[in-house]
């Protein structure tokens, strides 16, 4: 007789990092490092989908694992990147290591973007700092998918020009004329040709359907409280601002506790949520 | 359901057979008045009359630390085995730790399965056994003072003999191993157990009243009792570790000398701790001890309900036993509510 | 990579950290193997007070020859590792640092002078000196140091166990020294990692591994009270390996003052 | 013309010292051993505290004879007290002292003196030329802390004895676990003294001691007794150790030095297997023909092959009180009742390194009001200084670097232990 757990077990084990080697390590700015990754299994590798918004745990042998937003985007395969800030023992330790080195992954967790929602209307992504490792995987795929979205705009505040992660790729965007590109920074050098001033200064360049727009967020919480009073003063709908949160996690699908707030696991239920959501949660950001 | 009779005389000649179905555990003294689930070799090295195990039936499914893979630099993570083989046979479980059980189930499925916890799972088999509440029960208020899936066989105690249910095909094996042994329900058994359960419904002392409980708690979230519990709560986690629905874990990598192989290893955790939701940096999420003190009741009698439509607390009163603060789960819900003369008020409520 | 100059140090102590890596028997050679062991006078007759890696310094500074060679041995070392609760917290040496060293000293060698030594009143390493990372207990586990020299060779700052006493007692299923035999039981203000060893052996925990970060002395003082125990019997109970702390120090005042 | 000589640190010990020598026209003007381990006034720190602490901060002198202070502390108490414990707390007392000797005289022989008489540098030099060497001696040392954590819960700073006996018993199969050890174990011990039997110990000097040594009864070989024997013919009751040891302050160091009748004396193995060897039978007695020990006992250095004596006889010893417990362990027997009261008591055991005296006086409330400790290494330090001399006497012609190394293994000769040597008395 089938034991009613049979299924259970044999179900693939969610904790299951997979051997994947690093292919290329691009230091963006200090102390944050674009890691393109390879699994070893090619069909592993091959069936490997995400969506924006979604992450991975990264597993550095005998240090541990950590959660880390993918960062390109799913339209671009056989690769994974991911954008990490030197923060802790596991990224300390990837930072150590180098081209060719074996890492554990797994994943994709968490919800992504809704991206199948988003369809067919204005995109604005607002990212501040580290913020635009998850926001540029989003851009990417609606770029890949530029016919699925209707207008697309970009804001992202970095503290000073040296801080402007994958500044290069966005000097090229900046001058395709399907996307509004507008970066600023806190702290201005005479070399910055764009904006000087806070990523919320950026809303005056800009005119809103706030009915026909989702606005994707991602940031420190200081540019939440700020980006979220603006969105809410341009009329934007709760639903219609999805933001990522961060908490602390250790299993990334649900069961350990440590990312829990209120009814939700940030793992699981996120790391996207609506404003709504977010607001209810109580312990927001 | 199939229910039988089993007469106490022929207790042990049933316990032996079981010995062919696994390795038995049950409660057994351990000092005066604690009990563990321990190996049992003989029915009378058994404390059937326990109220409540140190320890619940969690740690047979979850060890406290327990390595989940090994790694090797060269190959990559290999799942720790688990022995699939060894069954065994827990006897003389509680409702309110079937339901536990049947808690764990949920949180450990859904959208992402443990493997681990169910491969345990399923070489468990549970014998279920009534009993009688002492003055921390409060699980007929948590709806898990009775069982209604979740064991192999159940026994209720009616004097001199047990009214067995039958709960899954393999209990039914096991009645079958000696069929002997049992006997079809009676009247009278079956006034006597009728008879036992009015009894044991008359016993209960605690109570708390589940409506609406979740928004009460949301209206008592600035509540000054969180600021005094987390004065006097030592952080100590011990509530989290005897708690039958506690999961929460760590995961730690340990490498060996060699800098080339080691093992990922799970430990129970607590949201007691300091450091649960402490990110790297420094921020904290829950930096004072009040708010975690609060989490662990929002995320059991608020939380959880949402997600799963029911606390994840079943009311064997463990927590209020271990705490050395003596705090005392029944006694916050009470002052949450508001409510006076608590002791007195019987609701009995069932879904 | 090549092998850590590594140097091993004990200034006033019982020499238990030291010889807990002489315990390990079944890694010491591995371990010894695995470094470049530049100075370990317990264990070794020629030592060369070089440069270092990793530097393990065991005991408390009790004197000022103490004080200029923990100065010494930090001035020569990436990483300043304090091994045990003496060096850690102060330990039993540090147990009654009211009182001061010259009174202690009258009272066990009368009058007579004992030469060269310039009491200091014993305290831990971080208190003279930066210390970058720190293994308690008395002694500390085996494992913890096996575990955390496989770190540093790793190039990590090594984890360790970060729970109260408590905690691991109840993952062993004890019977519960305080809530069940009502003894002074440190469980829920100590650091772990022993495998709650005491309660485990039907004793009381006596808090040799050091306090656990945010100890709540106050209410565990206040329980203990509430027992029946007496002030004077709970501080004396709390005092033996940890007094110098910072919520310790608070907790006596508190009561002081009351 | 004037020279000085100087061993500082004194390596392979455990502890803080070294010696000073100043020479003049080829005599010795000044030698003094310095034991510079910081103070630490243990007996003042035990004030206070309950007669139940006690144990747990007087251990604290040192590590690796923690078990040893610690029976000594809770014998005293349990005098004071008035406790008797029972016969299968003593037995399981005795094993935990045989573990601590099979750790320490191991530690001692394997990775301290061998090295050092073959001339290399440390115990994992020697594993590279004798890797079965090394190897033997980690296993039996290994063994001992290993019946050390049965015993005592764990190797150092026991947490499992306490006032009445032990807090936890072994459980049979434990104790079956050990057995097999054990008889392991003595094999090895076996191995291990033909090894030291091709050894040559050096003689740097000869010096005659006084020996001192608990005297056990029953005319049995073992660490505890209820007089000191001495060498001069004397016996006293534990109660008076005071008159054995006579205690000085001496100026340059921070321990005490003890004189016996006006004279330095000698405790430890060799003095143990002089004052009571031909009570030996078993593998102890083979032991000390092995290894040729026999009177006079004038070579310090022979105290390396008396611990190898003590080693057999110590895994012997283990083996038989194992099976003993075997048979009939009372997993059931309660620690006896304590009624606390004011009185004073001694505890007195052979630690490794010779005898070990703790000495308390509680009041009423059974808080310490007095503390004396008096440690071996205390005791030997005058014997030891006695021998310094002889060694420089007699090698005055030598360089001085090898005068410096003759010192050196002389001192290392006594396992000095000089962290216990801190003293504390007080009454
Ligand atoms: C959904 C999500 C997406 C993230 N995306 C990125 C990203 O794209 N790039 C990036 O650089 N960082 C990202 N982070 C933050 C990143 O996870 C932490 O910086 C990282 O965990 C630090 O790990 P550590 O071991 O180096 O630090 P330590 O301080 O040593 O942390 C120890 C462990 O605690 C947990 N932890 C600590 N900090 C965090 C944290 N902030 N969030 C979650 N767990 C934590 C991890 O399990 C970590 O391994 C993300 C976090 C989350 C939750
Ligand atoms: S058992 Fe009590 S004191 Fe300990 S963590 Fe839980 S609530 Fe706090
Ligand atoms: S025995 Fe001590 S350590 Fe164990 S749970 Fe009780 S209070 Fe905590
Ligand atoms: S239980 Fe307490 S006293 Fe015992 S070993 Fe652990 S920390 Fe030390």
């Amino acid at each position: 007789m089938p034991s009613p757990y049979d299924t259970l077990i044999r179900t693939p084990n969610p904790y299951q990092p997979r051997s994947a080697r690093i292919v290329r390590i691009t230091p963006l700015v200090k102390d944050n490092v674009l890691f393109q990754f390879r699994f070893e299994d090619e069909e592993f590798s091959r069936e490997f989908s995400y969506k924006p918004g979604q992450f991975v745990e990264l597993s550095i042998f005998g240090v541990g694992e950590c959660p880390i937003s993918i960062s390109s985007s799913p339209t671009r395969k056989g690769f994974l990147e991911l954008c990490v800030r030197r923060a802790g023992r596991v990224t300390n330790a990837l930072y150590q290591l180098k081209e060719n080195d074996l890492v554990g992954i797994r994943g994709p967790y968490g919800n992504g973007f809704p991206v199948a929602a988003m369809e067919n209307k204005n995109l604005l992504l607002i990212a501040g700092g580290l913020g635009m490792a998850p926001i540029r995987s989003l851009l990417n795929y609606a770029l890949d998918n530029r016919s699925d979205f209707h207008d697309v705009i970009l804001m992202y505040g970095a503290r000073d020009p040296g801080e402007v992660l994958f500044r290069n790729e966005l000097e090229t965007i900046r001058h395709r004329d399907d996307i509004k590109c507008l970066l600023t920074v806190d702290e201005a050098s005479s070399e910055w040709d764009g904006y000087t001033g806070v990523v919320t200064e950026l809303f005056k360049e800009v005119k809103l359907d706030a009915a026909a727009t989702y606005a994707a967020v991602c940031g420190p919480p200081i540019v939440y409280k700020f980006v979220l009073k603006e969105l809410l003063a341009q009329g934007f709908s709760k639903n219609h601002i999805l933001m990522s949160l961060e908490r602390k996690m250790k299993c990334g699908v649900g069961k350990c506790g440590h990312c829990s707030i209120g009814y939700k696991y940030t793992c699981i239920d996120g790391p996207i949520f609506t404003y709504w959501d977010a607001m209810n949660l109580r312990e927001l950001i | 359901m199939k229910v039988l009779t089993l007469s106490k005389k022929n207790a042990t000649p049933f316990f032996e057979a079981l010995k062919s179905f696994g390795k038995t555990y049950g409660p057994v003294e351990k000092g005066e008045k604690a009990y563990s689930f321990q190996p049992v070799e003989s029915f009378s090295q058994l404390a059937l009359d326990y109220k409540r195990t140190i320890l619940p039936l969690k740690k047979f499914f979850y060890k406290p630390c327990q390595p989940v893979f090994h790694f090797n630099k060269d190959s990559g993570y290999q799942p720790a085995e688990e022995d699939l083989e060894e069954k065994i046979v827990l006897f003389g479980v509680h409702p309110c730790d079937i339901n536990a059980l049947n808690i764990l189930d949920l949180v450990n499925s859904g959208p992402y399965v443990d493997n681990y916890y169910f491969v345990k799972r399923q070489n468990n088999l549970i014998i279920g056994i009534s009993c009688m509440p002492d003055e921390l029960c409060f699980c007929r208020s948590m709806s898990t003072d009775f069982a209604e899936t979740g064991f192999d066989l159940f026994l209720s105690d009616i004097g001199d003999s047990y009214v067995v249910r039958v709960g899954t095909g393999i209990g039914d094996d096991m009645v079958n191993a000696v069929p002997d042994l049992f006997s079809p329900i009676d009247e009278e058994s079956s006034r006597a157990y009728k008879d036992s359960s009015n009894e044991r419904s008359a016993m209960f002392q605690r109570y708390i009243e589940l409506s609406d409980l979740p928004e009460i708690m949301d209206l008592e979230f600035h509540s000054e009792l969180w600021e005094k519990l987390g004065e006097r709560c030592l952080a100590c986690g011990s509530c989290s570790m005897i708690c039958p629905t506690c999961n929460c874990y760590n995961i730690i990598d340990k490498l060996n000398l060699d800098q080339k192989t080691g093992e990922r290893i799970r430990q129970w955790d607590s949201c007691l701790f300091k450091d649960f939701a402490e990110v790297s940096g420094g921020h904290n999420f829950r930096s004072k001890r009040a708010s975690r003190v609060q989490q662990r009741y929002l995320h059991k009698q608020q939380g959880f309900v949402e997600q799963y439509g029911r606390p994840s607390c079943v009311g064997c009163g463990r927590c209020t036993m271990v705490c050395p603060a003596k705090i005392d789960i029944v006694e916050i819900l009470h002052t949450i509510r508001g409510e006076r003369n608590h002791r007195r008020r019987k609701s009995d409520r069932r879904r | 990579m090549a092998k850590p100059k590594v140097g091993i140090y004990g200034l006033t102590s019982c020499a238990g950290d030291q010889l807990v890596l002489v315990n390990c028997e079944d890694e010491l050679l591995d371990i010894v193997g695995a470094l470049d062991l530049k100075s370990f006078v317990m264990g070794q007759s020629i030592n060369d007070e070089c440069e270092l890696d990793i530097a393990l310094v065991e005991g408390v500074v009790a004197n000022q020859h103490d004080k200029e060679t923990l100065e010494d041995i930090r001035s020569r070392s990436a990483l300043l590792i304090a091994l045990g609760t003496c060096a850690v917290w102060g330990g039993v040496p540090a147990s009654k640092n009211e009182v001061s060293r010259a009174e202690f000293q009258k009272a066990v060698y009368g009058t007579e002078t004992t030469g060269h030594e310039e009491l200091i009143t014993p305290l831990p390493l971080s208190h003279f000196v930066p210390v970058d990372f720190r293994i308690s207990g008395c002694p500390i586990e085996k494992e913890e140091l096996v575990g955390s020299i496989a770190s540093l060779l790793h190039g990590d700052i090594p984890v360790l166990t970060n729970i109260p006493v408590c905690t691991e007692c109840k993952m062993a299923e004890n019977i519960c020294q305080m809530v069940d035999l009502n003894n002074i039981c440190l469980g829920p203000v100590t650091l772990a990692g022993c495998q709650a060893r005491c309660p485990g052996h039907n004793r009381p925990c006596v808090g040799c591994r050091g306090p656990i970060e945010e100890a709540n002395f106050a209410s565990e003082y206040t329980l203990l009270l509430e027992k029946g125990f007496t002030s004077s019997e709970v501080i004396n109970r709390m005092r033996i390996f940890a007094y110098p702390c910072e919520g310790l120090q608070a907790q006596v005042e508190k009561i002081e003052n009351e | 013309m004037s020279e000085t000589l100087s061993v500082n640190p004194l390596c392979l010990v455990e502890g803080h010292g070294r010696i000073e020598v100043e020479l003049d026209q080829g005599r010795i003007k000044k030698l003094e051993l310095n034991l510079i381990e910081g103070s630490r006034f243990f007996e003042a720190l035990v004030k206070g505290h309950s007669y139940n602490e006690v144990h747990h901060i007087s251990c604290r002198i040192c590590a690796i004879c923690s078990s040893v202070h610690q029976l000594s502390a809770l014998n005293a108490i349990e005098d004071a007290l008035g406790v008797k414990v029972s016969p299968q707390t003593e037995l399981l007392r005795e094993l935990l002292i045989l573990g601590g000797n099979i750790e320490s005289h191991s530690l001692h022989l394997f990775c301290l003196a061998i090295p050092d008489i073959l001339g290399y540098p440390s115990a994992a030099a020697l594993a590279e030329d004798h890797l079965e060497v090394a190897k033997l001696g980690l296993g039996l040392k290994k063994l001992g802390n290993e019946v050390q954590e049965l015993t005592a819960g764990r190797a150092i700073h026991s947490s499992n004895t306490t006032v009445g006996g032990f807090g936890r018993l072994p459980a049979v199969a434990e104790l079956k676990e050990i057995k097999a050890k054990l008889e392991k174990g003595l094999d090895d011990g076996l191995a291990a003294l033909k090894f030291l039997s091709t050894l040559e110990f050096p003689r740097y000097a000869s010096s005659e001691s006084v020996f001192i040594a608990l005297n056990p009864p029953a005319g049995k070989f073992g660490f505890k007794g209820p007089t000191i024997l001495t060498s001069t013919g004397k016996e006293f009751d534990i109660h008076d150790y005071r008159k054995v040891c006579n205690e000085k302050v001496v100026r340059y160091s921070h321990a005490k030095q003890s004189l016996f009748e006006g004279k330095p004396f000698m405790v430890g193995s060799l003095a143990r297997v002089a004052l009571l060897g031909d009570r030996l039978d078993g593998v102890g007695a083979d032991a000390m023909k092995m290894l040729n020990l026999s009177p006079p006992y004038d070579n310090i250095i022979a105290n390396n092959p008396a611990q190898a004596v003590e080693l057999a006889y110590s895994l012997e010893r283990s083996l038989a009180i194992v099976n003993e417990l075997i048979e009939k362990i009372n997993l059931a027997e309660p620690l006896p009742e304590i009624k606390v009261r004011a009185g004073q008591g001694t505890g007195a055991y052979e630690a490794p390194r010779g005898s070990l005296y703790h000495h308390y006086e509680l009041d009423e409330n059974g808080l310490v009001t007095g503390a004396d400790i008096v440690t071996p290494t205390a005791q030997n330090a005058a014997n030891l200084e006695k021998d310094l001399r002889a060694v420089v006497e007699n090698s005055i012609q030598s360089k001085s670097t090898e005068i410096e190394h003759f010192m050196a293994v002389t001192a290392r000769a006594y396992d000095p232990c000089i962290s216990c040597s801190v003293h504390l008395i007080q009454r």
